[in-house]
């Protein structure tokens, strides 16, 4: 693929994964255990865009439908996460701080 | 999960999870997706219904046990394998009916495969669910 | 005919579902009993079969080889489905007995016969990633069956168990996946020519690695860690089925893939094979040895005497595999009946702790010869079955000039002997610790004839096996040759396929 | 059975009619289906159906619009180097009623940068919300209950 | 003209990306992160999804776009939430500008929760 | 491309393998889950990589126009993904399991199948 | 057992009956075929039993296995009768005539066997059944003892012996025992005959107990006394002595043969001898004469000469008569007196009188006194001696030395406790029940009917074995009492004379031996320490092997697999390697980078939650990885199982403690290396060819024509393969019950 299309979609994927680099720089530096997963999260997010960058990229529709899936489900993960950060930190409130 | 914001999401997302998986799973045979994705994704409506609202009341709204589900499931793909033996057909061959088939068009496709796909789809909703409401259970 | 083949994988499955969907009541049992006993009709008609037409091979799904799944029955094939059906017969009706409800309404009959399914699977597929997918089935149901009941050993022996099976299962996969990787290939008889336009090097790592993967399976040294770590704790019934058929599984795919796909570089993968062979003879027999518990020191043994059939694989002549697959046969059932046997001594006896038991041959005689049989058998005294598969095999390495296994296997037969006596004069003839007199009375009616009548049978089966070897041993010649000379079970799976 | 619920069976009809069994032709059945509901308004009485459509689609564009300079602010204090922000954590009285408001109401305003839900206390009154632009937490206050929070209501409870 | 159109939303998209990005990398602490992370970010699938239904320009691609940009918006928010709420509850420190004093809902919560000292630097 | 991937298994077996000897079981679970990850990619791999050209057969046709990737070895990947997520999912309640009724997560010491032996 | 006989002297009832009856049937069904055999023919039967391995169920009576055949039935029936009322009223006496008559069948099927393997058969039967005989009085733990260190020696040579017999039909190319024996001189000039010699000794000298394997024979006396008349004067210890009888023919007349069975048969002569004298325990001093019996009967069979086969034919049936007299004498003593202790018996001979006259002929017998047929065996013996080629006076001194020995014992064991002094204080000693005393008195008798007329046995018995030792290439020698003035007369005169000076001074010389046997390494207290080393040795080996550590059993079986793959790959020489980077796009590249970084986090951090969310960025690399290259379904399967994976391990996490810190462990860190390093140059390799697409190309071509699915991957999951998928759906089942069952099986009562 090229021309202006081609180029936009290079620079699209560039900068996606760009931002999945920089989410998981804040991943591992945390500090705290929501950090980590709110960088989980916004992964989560940049493959759905990833996905509609490939399906136009490989003129494939079919990636849209792991997009699809990952927006409907992506954020149950998240969901169990936080609930584990509330209930665990009810048991023990300095261990979940330092995760 | 005392959310009421997650409580009053999981209303809609639980059956939009519902109805997307169905969706995904008949489309499968053409389009990505299959009793796999499908049950998966149905399955992930009933755990976030699990962690919103309680075990109990996601067990209230499925009615059935989810491990009757899963082996019924197992039942269901393996009849559709057994199907072909009517037919004199070997274990899981595929046997197809196309409603008002013409010379073109094949029509409405109904097959035995689909009885599996969705004994596959009932499989893996239903074990994922027993596993993931015992667990909620256990801890 | 493909039907033959599909029925043995298909009854278990069903008898499982419905066992489930009974599980809450006293007819579970019953549908348990009643599906192994069908599995063991159907087995019996596939071998008769095999026996009458030689290899059968189906498609499942109609699909041509090497494209579809191919179910193939030759006569290793048959026969180890056959003694799975029996072995399953015996250890449901032992279940009756020794299943608790508790365990019953866990499911515990549903997960028994998808064992059954798993084992039979792997016995009868003819393609590599389907064998894959049977072992998993296998290997999870052993997995639920290993930890049914919950007590902390059974947790701790599990957490072994599962972690290095898993690591086996992973290896695995990577294997098929590599292979697929070379030869673009699943089919096992497509395999065996497909293999010899790839890189013969590269196969020969290849094979290492499957070696290793189904060593771990069949407990080989030194990957055997997981079964002496965890078969004494779990029921008896299951503990029986586990020492009868598991590592044999291991056995049977060794036996299968490195006659027909990895027998390229016999002087590297079957040298290194004979050294597994002889090691883990010695090694689980000193294991044995130094076990104080009846199931301890049975588990040594399951790896001790892997290493025999090891020993036939690793040699690779007629005699040799002949001896191996008479040897597989034997063994499932002596060891599993072993097993079970520890169980009724546990339940009249209280204990499988040899120092804490006692007194059973003054009180408890036809438990006592019960024992003696598969006992003696597993020691290979004549006239017993274990005698005429350490006779073959320790033949077949003396006409292969092995002596030094040669000697290694009658010495480590010698070190059998001591752990049976062991066993023998600790449980049945010294006096009970505790001054009583365990007798198989105590046994409800029932549970007095669901143990004993699957142990009398298996140790008659032992008995019939020894003092008419001839048929076993001509069909074991038979389906080695088979196993030597593919070309029939190829010709089977592919047909007019090039 | 409601006038969403008679539309929904019009939209199937079509598929009917057409023979032509996907999504688009489902969603074309749906809007021929609202436009002849339109047009038999007065036979069936559905007029609340049409009104609420409307505020649904006003709904839709404000939010977008919120959407769109929000995230610009957002954005701006991300790519100037020092921190603009103002954040602190109020809480916001809440009218609307029924959990599909709730959802509504908390998530839109989630979705809005510069602020976000955190929690619904559990009499459903109070709204608690993260700002990130909260110099005068009354006027915010004030703009999301005649902004967001209305239109919601008007979408959702309006009659 | 259509694939000016979406090229122009993509590279828009990805911008916003980077920007969710470095949000997420460089805001002060975790409530203000997600700000800019679960908005921004999605903003940027949006338009990328855009830029998508654009170039394919059928209505199944359109209306597959358009849904994955409802199930983002309906969930995203939720996830969001309970991120929040596990924040404020379990006493993440939180920063704080001089020029707005803690208000009472931050005293009553830092009491309820046992949050230590919220941080006060920029 | 093939070459890239194999390093990166390389890599995911490596930190796995290191993980599972660790001694704690939660490690070995995230060693296990990095395993199972890394086995599924090389039967991906091995069965060679095409990029953008999934295995579908669009309408109309009844055949894939042109190269499309290797359909095999995903619907083998697919298959082994589910079947690691079952093994996962027992792996982690047997390792809850063994939290809550063994009080410890380093199997090292857990002696109640094989005790420690009294010297003698 | 002391104080006297069991009041109940009916016997057992029929379980006691029949056993007597079965083995009196069968004595007479041999007595039968007696003139079959003195006219030296021979009786073969044969039914084929494992043709596939040339096995046959074959039988041959001829000399030698009838002389065997009519001692073990013989005695077997006059033993089960002293048994019958030795162990009168025994609850477990029918396991012991089981056991009794099981062991005597085994022997009989021993000496009657045809085929190498069918005798070996018998061979361990006799094993068994004397392990479980011996170990009768089994709550004793001495018994259970004495039981294994019997099963462990003889077993060991056992196995040697078998494979012995391997080789041995494997050379000969036949099982057949007489079809070995018809190939004539063959086998001793193979190359194998001196393994197969060699084996093949180290089975029969463990059974017959020779010297230094003769440890356990004394030992076995721990069984009760019928079984040790029964086990030490025709049986048992024999099976040795017969085996290599019946392979005389095949096998002797080599120097190897000659020398071995000399040297052992001597040394075990003289040694056993010496130790009976030793012996306080009149069981005891029986059975170490009985040693020095199977020494000579060895030392005999070394020899080729007609007079040594007429003097190994003779003794066999002289020792077995007085041997199981004498032992059957010592259990009525026994039961009478409650003691076997030479020093606390006297006096018998009046209260007792039928067994002391039993006693004596026995005695005499043994003593080698004329009209006894001991005395033409002692003669013969010398003659024997002396007609041994090489060195005649030191084989004849050794046999003169035992002798002497001998006749000494058998004034120990059968004189002194009749007929000197008086009974002590406390005993009340009274004759034993007929049952009891009719067998000695029987075997007694017949020592001295066969002495006084020897043409009897030589008819009957001896020319017939002579034959079947030498294969008809000697004759046997004539018995008789008075065989003229010659060097055997002299010499047996110098055994009378020098063996009455022992008696004499007998309990001096006990106590010089005791002192010298005392600074002798004792084999059977060796054997406990050889026991307890094994044990201890195994258990040293397990607790190093199977240590209990899952780490350790890892880390073995990483080591197993890196080293497996390297180390071929470094013995096959390093495959084709292809490194072709070209096609790889900045994409790719990252895509990789951040899986590996996912990975990298996830083994340095101590977070769980890091660990997690680690996890979670791998699973989206690898999602990445098949979104670009093509795999959308699975994809979309690794995006749906990694979100549960994350919602498990959330779950399951809000019970465990978190993780404690890592340690960094060199060797762990090699090894995970190294099972990197051989994954990725597998595969690198792998990758390096191309692959053939025979089956691809099949579903892509048939997937909508045939299949009616667009969906390639679907398809294959649901059609072409639906047996995996199948196996798989049956994998995710059973998981989930499984793991639901261990979630509520720790619950009351099983269920929740
Ligand atoms: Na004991
Ligand atoms: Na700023």
């Amino acid at each position: 693929m090229d021309g202006f299309l081609g180029l936009s979609l290079e620079i699209g994927f560039l900068c996606v994964v760009g931002s999945v680099v920089l989410a998981f720089v804040r991943l591992v530096k945390g500090p705290s255990l929501q950090d980590r997963v709110v960088a989980l999260d916004f992964m989560t997010v940049a493959i759905v865009a990833f996905c509609g960058l490939a399906a136009v990229r490989y003129a494939t529709p079919a990636f849209l439908d792991v997009g699809l899936v990952l927006a409907l489900v992506g954020f149950l993960a998240t969901v169990a996460l936080a609930r584990f950060a509330e209930r665990s930190t009810v048991r023990n409130r300095k261990e979940s701080r330092d995760e | 999960m005392n959310s009421i914001i997650l409580r009053a999401g999981t209303r809609y997302l639980a059956g939009l999870l519902l109805v997307f998986s169905i969706y995904m799973t008949l489309r499968g045979h053409n389009e990505p997706g299959g009793g796999f994705i499908g049950g998966l994704t149905g399955a992930t409506g009933f755990v976030l219904y699990a962690i919103a609202c309680g075990t109990q009341d996601a067990r209230a709204a499925l009615r059935v046990l989810p491990q009757t589900i899963a082996i019924w499931g197992l039942g269901i793909a393996l009849a559709a394998g057994l199907f072909a033996a009517l037919f004199g057909d070997a274990l899981f061959t595929g046997q197809w009916l196309f409603i008002g088939a013409t010379e073109d068009d094949k029509g409405l496709p109904l097959s035995s495969v689909l009885v599996f796909d969705i004994g596959v789809y009932l499989v893996v909703f239903g074990s994922i669910l027993t596993l993931v409401f015992a667990m909620e259970e256990e801890i | 005919m493909s039907w033959l083949l599909a029925l043995p994988v298909v009854i278990p499955f069903l008898t499982a579902v419905f066992a489930f969907l009974t599980r809450q009541s006293p007819l579970g049992r019953w549908v348990s009993v009643g599906g192994s006993t069908v599995l063991l009709v159907a087995s019996i008609v596939l071998m008769n079969a095999v026996l009458r037409e030689g290899v059968i091979a189906g498609q499942m799904g109609q699909w041509p080889a090497p494209f579809g799944i191919t179910l193939v029955a030759d006569l290793l094939s048959a026969v180890m489905v056959l003694i799975t059906a029996i072995v399953a017969v015996a250890v449901s009706i032992y279940a009756i007995a020794d299943v608790d409800e508790g365990m019953e309404r866990l499911g515990y009959h549903a997960l028994f016969n998808m064992l059954i399914a798993g084992v039979v699977g792997a016995f009868i597929t003819g393609d590599l990633f389907n064998l894959y997918v049977w072992f998993e089935v296998m290997l999870i149901a052993s997995f639920g069956l290993l930890v049914l009941g919950g007590r902390p050993e059974q947790i701790d022996g599990g957490v072994k168990y599962v972690a290095l099976n898993l690591v086996s299962t992973i290896m695995f996969l990577t294997g098929i996946g590599l292979l697929y990787g070379m030869t673009g290939t699943l089919n096992m008889a497509d395999l065996a020519s497909a293999v010899d336009t790839a890189d013969q090097r590269l196969l020969t790592v290849i094979a290492v690695l499957f070696m290793i993967a189904f060593g771990v399976k069949a407990a080989v040294f030194p990957l055997f860690f997981w079964l002496p770590a965890s078969y004494h704790t779990p029921a008896f019934a299951v503990s029986a089925v586990f020492a009868g058929l598991l590592t044999k599984v291991g056995v049977y795919a060794l036996l299968r893939t490195f006659t027909l796909i990895f027998d390229h570089d016999t002087a590297f993968t079957h040298t290194i094979l004979l050294w597994v062979a002889g090691l883990t003879m010695v090694v689980g027999v000193l294991g044995a040895a130094a076990q104080t518990d009846m199931r301890k020191i049975l588990s040594f043994h399951i790896v001790s005497q892997i290493g025999y059939m090891i020993l036939g694989l690793a040699l690779l002549t007629p005699l040799a595999i002949l001896g191996a697959v008479f040897y597989l046969v034997h063994h499932i059932i002596v060891k599993a009946n072993l097993f079970l046997i520890a169980g009724v001594a546990q339940r009249i006896a209280g204990s499988t702790e040899l120092a804490r038991i006692g007194g059973l041959y003054k009180s408890a005689p036809f438990l006592a010869i019960l024992f003696l049989v598969p006992a003696f058998s597993l020691a290979g005294f004549p006239p017993l079955s274990g005698f005429w598969a350490k006779f073959l095999l320790v033949k077949a390495a003396l006409d292969d000039q092995g002596w030094i296994i040669a000697g290694i296997a009658l010495a480590v037969g010698l070190l059998t002997i001591y752990s049976m006596t062991k066993i023998w004069a600790q449980a049945f003839w010294e006096p009970h610790p505790d001054g009583v007199e365990p007798t198989l009375s105590t046994l409800s009616s029932r549970d007095r004839a669901a143990m004993l009548v699957p142990i009398a049978g298996l140790a008659a089966l032992t008995v019939f096996i020894g003092v008419m070897p001839d048929p076993f041993v001509e069909f074991a010649r038979a389906s080695a040759e088979q196993l030597l000379d593919p070309s029939a079970y190829i010709a089977a799976v592919l047909g007019d396929q090039p | 059975m409601n006038a969403f619920g008679l539309n929904i069976i019009l939209a199937v009809a079509w598929v009917g009619f057409t023979g032509s069994v996907s999504l688009t032709g489902l969603i074309s059945g749906f809007v021929i289906g609202y436009g002849a509901l339109w047009l038999i308004q007065p036979l069936i009485g559905t007029s609340s159906y049409f009104r609420r459509v409307t505020a649904w689609i006003k709904l839709i564009i404000m939010f977008h619009y919120e959407l769109i300079v929000s995230s610009l602010e957002v954005a701006f204090d991300i790519l100037t180097p020092r921190h603009r922000a103002r954040p602190a954590l109020i809480e916001v009285p809440l009218d609307v009623k029924t959990d599909t408001g709730i959802l509504l109401v908390t998530n839109l305003i989630s979705l809005t940068p510069g602020t976000l839900s955190i929690d619904v206390s559990e009499d459903r009154k109070t709204l608690l919300v993260h700002a990130m632009f909260a110099d005068d937490p009354d006027a915010l206050r004030k703009s999301l209950k005649d902004g967001m929070e209305r239109w919601v209501i008007d979408a959702v409870e309006g009659s | 003209m259509s694939e000016i159109i979406a090229g122009g939303l993509i590279i828009l998209g990805g911008v916003f990306a980077v920007i969710g990005g470095l949000g997420l990398l460089r805001m002060p602490d975790v409530l203000i992160r997600m700000h800019a992370s679960t908005k921004i970010g999605t903003l940027s699938t949006g338009l990328i999804l855009a830029g998508c239904a654009v170039v394919f320009a059928s209505p199944d691609i359109v209306i597959r776009a358009v849904a994955i940009m409802l199930f983002i918006l309906l969930t995203a928010p939720i996830g969001a939430h309970m991120m929040g709420r596990s924040v404020v509850s379990t006493g993440v420190p939180l920063w704080k500008h001089e020029d707005v004093p803690q208000n009472e809902v931050e005293q009553k919560l830092m009491e309820e929760h046992d949050v230590p000292q919220v941080s006060n630097k920029s | 491309m093939e070459f890239l991937f194999a390093i990166t298994i390389g890599v995911l077996v490596a930190s796995s393998v290191y993980l599972m000897l660790s001694n704690h079981l939660l490690r070995f679970i995230f060693g296990l889950v990095l395993i199972s990850n890394a086995a599924n990619l090389t039967i991906f791999v091995a069965g060679r990589l095409t990029d953008g050209a999934p295995p579908l057969i669009p309408e109309g046709a009844d055949a894939p126009l042109g190269d499309i990737a290797n359909a095999l070895p995903q619907a083998l990947v697919l298959t082994a993904i589910v079947i690691g997520f079952g093994l996962f999912a027992f792996a982690i309640v047997l390792v809850f399991r063994a939290w809550t009724s063994l009080n410890s997560l380093t199997p090292d010491d857990m002696r109640l199948a094989e005790p420690e032996e009294a010297h003698k | 057992m002391a104080g006297g006989f069991p009041t109940e002297t009916r016997g057992n009832g029929l379980t006691g009956t029949v056993p007597i009856l079965f083995a009196a049937a069968l004595f007479a069904y041999f007595v039968s075929m007696v003139p079959t055999i003195a006219a030296t023919d021979i009786i073969r039967v044969s039914i084929p039993w494992v043709p596939s391995l040339g096995i046959e169920f074959a039988f041959l009576v001829d000399g030698l296995s009838l002389t065997f055949s009519l001692l073990i039935s013989g005695i077997g029936t006059l033993v089960l009768l002293y048994s019958n009322t030795y162990l009168a009223g025994h609850p477990q006496y029918a396991r012991f005539a089981l056991f009794l008559t099981a062991f005597m069948v085994s022997m009989l099927g021993l000496v009657l066997a045809d085929d190498l393997i069918l005798l070996f058969v018998f061979w361990e039967l006799t094993t068994i059944t004397s392990y479980m005989l011996i170990g009768f009085s089994h709550e004793s733990k001495k018994s259970r003892r004495n039981a294994l260190q019997a099963l462990f020696v003889t077993g060991a040579g056992g196995l040697a012996f078998l494979a012995g017999l391997i080789l041995l039909a494997a050379v000969s190319g036949t099982t057949s025992i007489s079809g070995i024996i018809a190939q004539g001189d063959a086998l001793k000039e193979h190359a194998m005959y001196l393994p197969i010699l060699i084996l093949l000794l180290a089975g029969t000298f463990t059974k017959s107990a020779q010297a230094p394997f003769h440890f356990w024979l004394p030992n076995a006396m721990a069984a009760p006394t019928p079984v040790s008349a029964f086990l030490h004067s025709a049986t048992m210890v024999k099976a040795g002595i017969y085996v290599m009888a019946r392979m005389h023919p095949a096998m002797s007349g080599t120097d190897v043969w000659l020398w071995t069975l000399t040297i052992f048969g001597a040394v075990t002569a003289i040694f056993a001898s010496l130790l009976a004298l030793r012996q306080t325990d009149l069981k005891q001093a029986l059975a170490y004469t009985t040693l020095m019996a199977l020494g000579t009967l060895t030392l005999f069979l070394g020899q080729e000469s007609g007079y040594a086969m007429t003097a190994f034919a003779t003794f066999l049936v002289v020792h077995s008569l007085y041997k199981a007299s004498l032992f059957l004498v010592v259990g009525c003593i026994d039961l009478s007196t409650g003691t076997r202790e030479t020093d606390q018996l006297a006096g018998l001979g009046r209260l007792m009188p039928i067994t002391a006259v039993a006693a004596a002929l026995a005695a005499l017998s043994m003593a080698g006194f004329p009209p006894f047929l001991g005395f033409i065996g002692k003669e013969l013996k010398y003659a024997g001696a002396l007609a041994v080629a090489s060195e005649p006076v030191l084989v004849a001194g050794a046999a003169l030395l035992s002798n002497s020995l001998m006749l000494a014992v058998a004034g120990v064991v059968a004189f002194r406790p009749f007929w000197r002094g008086t009974v002590p204080s406390g005993q009340s000693p009274r004759e034993a029940p007929w049952q009891m005393w009719a067998g000695p008195i029987i075997l007694a008798s017949l020592g001295a009917l066969f002495g006084i007329y020897p043409d009897l046995l030589q008819t009957t018995l001896i020319n017939p074995t002579v034959i079947s030792l030498t294969g008809e290439v000697e004759e046997a020698k004539e018995l008789k009492l008075w065989a003229g003035f010659n060097i055997p007369l002299i010499l047996s005169i110098a055994t009378f004379v020098l063996g009455l000076l022992i008696y004499a001074r007998h309990v001096q010389l006990r106590a010089l031996l005791a002192r010298v046997f005392a600074a002798l390494p004792n084999l059977d207290n060796g054997w406990d320490g050889f026991l307890d080393g094994f044990k201890n040795f195994a258990k040293l080996q397990t607790a190093f092997v199977q240590n209990g550590k899952l780490s350790s059993y890892l880390f073995a079986t990483f080591l197993t697999i890196a080293a497996g793959i390297l180390l071929t790959l470094v013995y096959t020489g390093m495959p084709f390697i292809d490194v072709d980077l070209s096609d790889v796009e900045w994409k790719h590249a990252s895509i990789a980078l951040l899986t590996i970084s996912g990975a990298i986090l996830a083994l340095f951090t101590n977070s769980r939650i890091a660990g997690i969310a680690a996890l979670g960025v791998v699973g989206i690399g690898i999602a990445l990885i098949f979104i670009v290259f093509s795999a959308p379904d699975v994809a979309i399967t690794q995006l749906l199982v990694e979100t549960l994976i994350v919602v498990l391990v959330s779950v399951v996490m809000l019970r465990l403690p978190s993780l404690p810190k890592a340690e960094f462990r060199l060797g762990h860190a090699a090894l995970s290396v190294a099972m990197g390093v051989a994954v990725s140059l597998t595969l690198i390799a792998v990758v390096s060819s191309p692959l053939e697409l025979r089956l691809t190309d099949y579903f892509e071509a048939t997937s909508w024509p045939e299949a009616y699915g667009r969906n390639i991957v679907n398809v294959i999951l649901v059609d072409f393969r639906a047996l995996d998928t199948f196996g798989e759906i049956a994998v995710v089942v059973i998981a989930a019950l499984s793991a639901y069952a261990l979630l509520r099986t720790t619950r009351k009562g099983g269920q929740s």
